[in-house]
């Protein structure tokens, strides 16, 4: 993962001067999660920027940058910092343009690592993605893969917006085929991770692979599961999972995030409005515990949704 | 540095196009206090909504420093942003076309008095989260660095917005990348009702802490027009040959409430009063006229032009279209 | 309903000496929405607090203060203005007590003038409870009329735990008795507005006078509504819903905030898994357009959820 | 205001309580030693997760520091928390539980390395986001100021910090409303792969720009116990006298790698070698023998009971229950 996103970023960079990263330490320290690891020789100190800490003014620097006509990608060590410069993102970033009568444009990609697994404890597990993807006026995308990470990226990257690109930060080791073609992902699209009959799951970004381990349970029981990748929180593509509805009858949600306030509310609320003739019964929704994120490896874990947890949920209930 | 003095017996010899600029500068601020004006009477009718800060008392700030500008040079500032963007020169009827939230408006009256913007001028708004400009200032002025296009950034803001701590994250960050922006304070002693003294250590003097960031910064005297022209100029050939920060304050002052839902009780006594000897719109016609640059009946011309023109703006914006429902989506997004 | 504020404030600070306020312009301007007029010389500096304009450090100073035994109340000019602050309430104010394995007590209340409907235009008229609300660690309320304001502010006072006392800033000017005896509202628990039987129909905030303008329409067209008044944001009182839900079997939920994300989100996610063998169809919601906010009156209008588009709305889809 | 110079020639003629205090400093500075060495080799093992920021190197400015300290102090620092902790002291067995992640931490296993608290002891963390600690620290002060406690606060923070904004917003409110604290600058040169120079304007000395808040400051060299310990007898002591704010930079190094996931590529070559030349762990115990303060005999036994104080730990944390998750719920909210 960690290598498809930095060849969408080397690519970027070798074929749009007007792209250039700012971020702490990704230069000369190569990055928190060493994502930009060797960018500061190859392309220089002119577009791999290292900066102070000051997430509201690096962000907001971004911005200005790309409404002067560049392309920044910005990169925070931690969603969960994005909270110091959330003004700039959800009050600048998301605004200015409304406000200018669509004057300015703001192509700017801010990426981020996202999500607890890691027993960084709660003020570095968060996945604020789930608020910046409700913003009007951003664009907000989380691959859970490689070969969507870069499909994506490339269009976050061309795109004339802001864009939010959240990495799972347990997913960087992850390993996975990346197509050697150009190929692009567009931001708005879901993908059907897995057909199946009997119940759709959707997630995205780290709930992927519980998904899987979930469809693999469920196997065993006779129970055929389609998986949905929802891939881009916003906009959401509702297409995909209502054409799944409308063959399962049956939705299973599932957020890596907290539950409450994750993005699968919005899902849920959707879709059994827009769906509601479809669906066999309520949609099941299952997300992180409500509870700040502990340090603690098992409080962690049981706080994490799991497969053996979403598929004992969807046994008693749905079938 | 040293604070700039008011040096006027220099200025007496003028050419004719040294008498032009005089006559500039003073039609633009007639033009702001008219504008000011006539915003203050069409709120009080209904005309214009939400939050409007007016500034009356100022002008001699944003008229001063913007006549030293190029074309490639961005400004940003707050939302006290009408006496920025009529010294910018964007349109006067658009721009009240704006505060009527009309479609004609510079932001299809989306944006409203504290968000005017111009990009085809570099009028980069009209911001109105206390402390935002900041941040994208030092953005703009790295695409003016990065793109190598010799413009620099104009940045105003409040003396308030000092406490906010982008003010500092935005110099600091000038600095080390040695970014091609011009910080200039308005200083006019008050963030709304809080005087400066009651929210901010060490005095009412902005300039000299600019220091610890390494950059050079100086003060002039807001209410006197060529005062800060001269001082913006000093200023603004310093950013284009070092190609980094310049921090300018002007003790300014504003004759009226922060908003126009203010009632000024936390006013001192007089004090209006005293600042408005110093009114720009006052002083600054006398000099003209004492120092032979124009008579009164050549003021009185221009008087009755900017008049003419804020009329004009009126009418213009009472006149133009709502914008339809249909435009509600629009502008959200880029294709 | 500024009244009712007003005098919850100044109940609070004349029985505990441990309660202070702080906020930008709240002393000699008397405040932005003029709530504590007069407080300054009544209560003096050492209580009212006039604060340099930076949220992120008077926020945290709440919050040092509180976790030190004092009960500050904390005004905001502007819920938007949180954004500036969001990392002092969401990374420090809700997980000190968590992170510190419950040794740190932060009894704060945050209020904040909220919601959309005076032209402020995008940066100025957000609705940012709906993320607060979120949070676990914070409470967070909403009254929609004086009774309620003052009920809920004595509670919120007195609670040890961080409160999110969000005011909507078209409701300053309502007007409504205020029983003489005295009387506190718990947080948790949501209202009966209105009693009813043929669709449920739920908001808060400013949305209740939509609710109530709903109700009349339909009522000319012979349905009966039960109005329901969250009232408490975090936590949501799903007892009251369910039992409505459970009578009349149809859930309307409407937000004044941006429907993307608003908090009946939420509550239809949860009530349409909980309570599903009741509902008779799917739970309609409604909420402000997904736009940023625009400050030309028309357009704000046509974003903003009315008593119209709901009751057009639920004839099309739900008789 | 003038750095404080070490005079340890002064230092010779100690009384028995004098001496007694040397040695105390000696043995918590050794206890944080091998307390770090024993987090670093078990985060290895993995016993301890998550990020792992040690305090190796920077012992003497918590030792010194603290040591000035009254019961109703509060102290509050950053991730990089431990040597603070353990100075204050906190029980050793249950931080290193806390590391673990156990039922008997400190924080009962919910805050790991970065959230150390103990309440009891006026210590209140342990934050992890950069600048997070400055606005509590003020809340803090502003509880003492108004119960009249006669307490004060320590807030601790590193060089890499003072470019969050809530460092000058909160440097400003301490001013403004003369609060009791006593901030204190652990400057080792680098946040994070960042070398000062590299992101901060104005040089590597930040006590010289706190004159801006009208903040008193001093300089000390952070490798130096006793010049620490004098330095901030000082501050506190002006603290206490005026109720307001003072500013206290320490220069000290870290030994070792920002985390224990980093790989030093950033250094300056030699750099740590000659650091480790003002080693407090080496250059203090030397003084004290020269002094005649104690034998090496002495020194040894502090050692060897230090060491079994950090076996012991290790061996508590490894024993402790885990917490049960049950417990999960639990501490959110408090009734
Ligand atoms: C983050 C934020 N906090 C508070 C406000 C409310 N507010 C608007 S203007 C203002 C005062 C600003 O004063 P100053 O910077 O001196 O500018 P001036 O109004 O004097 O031109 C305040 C507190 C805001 N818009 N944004
Ligand atoms: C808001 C925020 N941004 C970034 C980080 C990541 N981070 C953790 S420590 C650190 C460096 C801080 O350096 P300094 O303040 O000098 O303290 P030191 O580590 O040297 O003790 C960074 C960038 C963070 N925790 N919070
Ligand atoms: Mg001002
Ligand atoms: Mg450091």
């Amino acid at each position: 993962m960690r290598e498809a996103i930095k060849k969408g970023l080397e690519e970027a960079l070798d074929t749009d001067p007007n792209v250039l990263i700012m971020g702490e330490d990704i230069g000369e320290y190569g990055g928190a999660y060493a994502v930009t690891d060797g960018f500061l020789s190859k392309f220089g100190p002119e577009r791999i920027k290292d900066t102070p800490i000051s997430e509201a003014t690096f962000i907001g620097t971004g911005i200005g940058a790309a409404a002067a006509g560049l392309r920044p990608v910005i990169e925070l060590m931690s969603i969960s910092f994005s909270l110091v410069g959330f003004d700039q993102i959800v009050n600048m970033a998301a605004n200015i343009r409304y406000m200018s009568g669509g004057q300015i444009d703001v192509p700017m990609v801010i990426r981020a690592p996202t999500g607890a697994g890691v027993q960084l404890a709660a003020t570095h597990s968060q996945s604020f993605e789930t608020w910046l993807a409700e913003v009007p006026g951003i664009f907000c995308v989380c691959p859970s893969n490689p070969k969507d990470a870069l499909g994506l990226l490339r269009s976050s990257i061309k795109n004339n917006n802001p864009v939010i690109f959240a990495e799972p930060a347990l997913l960087y080791g992850l390993k996975g085929d990346v197509p050697d073609e150009y190929y692009e992902i567009p931001l708005g699209s879901a993908s059907i991770s897995q057909e199946g009959n009997d119940i759709s799951l959707v997630s995205y970004g780290a709930g992927m692979k519980i998904l899987h381990e979930t469809s693999e349970i469920l196997a065993k029981e006779n129970i055929s599961c389609e998986i949905i990748d929802l891939r881009s929180l916003s906009p959401i593509d509702y297409d995909t999972i209502g054409e799944s509805v409308k063959k399962t009858n049956r939705l299973v949600a599932v957020d890596t995030a907290r539950k409450n306030g994750g993005i699968m509310a919005e899902v849920v609320a959707n879709v059994q409005e827009s769906f509601n003739d479809w669906l066999d019964g309520p949609i099941v929704r299952i997300g992180a515990d409500d509870v700040p994120w502990p340090y603690n490896k098992n409080l962690e874990a049981e706080a994490y949704p799991s497969s053996e947890k979403i598929s004992e949920k969807i046994l008693k209930t749905l079938i | 540095m040293a604070t700039l003095k008011e040096e006027k017996n220099k200025r007496v010899k003028k050419t004719d196009k040294e008498k032009n600029q005089m006559l500039e500068l003073f039609r633009q601020m007639y033009l702001i206090r008219q504008f000011e004006l006539a915003c203050g009477e069409n709120y009080t009718k209904g005309n214009i909504r939400g939050f409007l800060h007016l500034y009356i008392g100022q002008e001699a700030t944003a008229v001063g420093s913007i006549s030293c500008l190029e074309e490639e040079d961005y400004i940003i500032t707050h939302y006290r942003d009408h006496g920025h963007a009529i010294a910018r020169g964007l349109d006067v009827n658009r721009s009240m076309a704006e505060l009527f939230g009309k479609k004609t408006g510079l932001s299809k009256g989306k944006g409203g008095s504290m968000h005017l913007f111009d990009s085809a001028k570099k009028f980069m708004g009209g911001h109105a989260i206390v402390g935002g400009q900041f941040p994208v200032a030092t953005g703009l002025a790295l695409a003016c660095q990065y793109k190598k296009t010799g413009g620099l950034v104009v940045c105003y803001f409040g003396d308030g917005s000092t406490n906010q701590g982008t003010y500092h994250e935005t110099l600091n960050l000038a600095s080390v990348w040695n970014l091609p922006i011009l910080f200039i304070l308005e200083n006019n002693k008050y963030g709304m009702g809080s005087a400066i003294d009651r929210v901010r250590a060490g005095g009412e003097d902005f300039y000299t802490g600019v220091d610890t960031y390494d950059i050079p910064a100086a003060q002039v005297n807001g209410m006197d027009v060529l005062a800060v022209k001269e001082a913006t100029e000093i200023a603004v050939k310093k950013v284009r040959q070092t190609g980094g920060p310049f921090y300018l304050e002007c003790k300014t002052f504003r004759f009226v409430g922060h908003s126009l839902a203010d009632g000024q009780k936390y006013r001192k006594s007089n004090e209006i009063t005293e600042w408005e000897k110093q009114d720009p719109l006052v002083k600054f016609p006398k000099w003209i006229k004492s120092a032979g640059i124009a008579t009164d009946k050549d003021l009185e011309k221009i008087k009755s032009e900017v008049n003419k023109t804020v009329e004009k703006s009126v009418e213009f914006a009472e006149t133009s279209e709502e914008p339809s429902k249909s435009e509600l989506d629009d502008d959200i997004y880029k294709k």
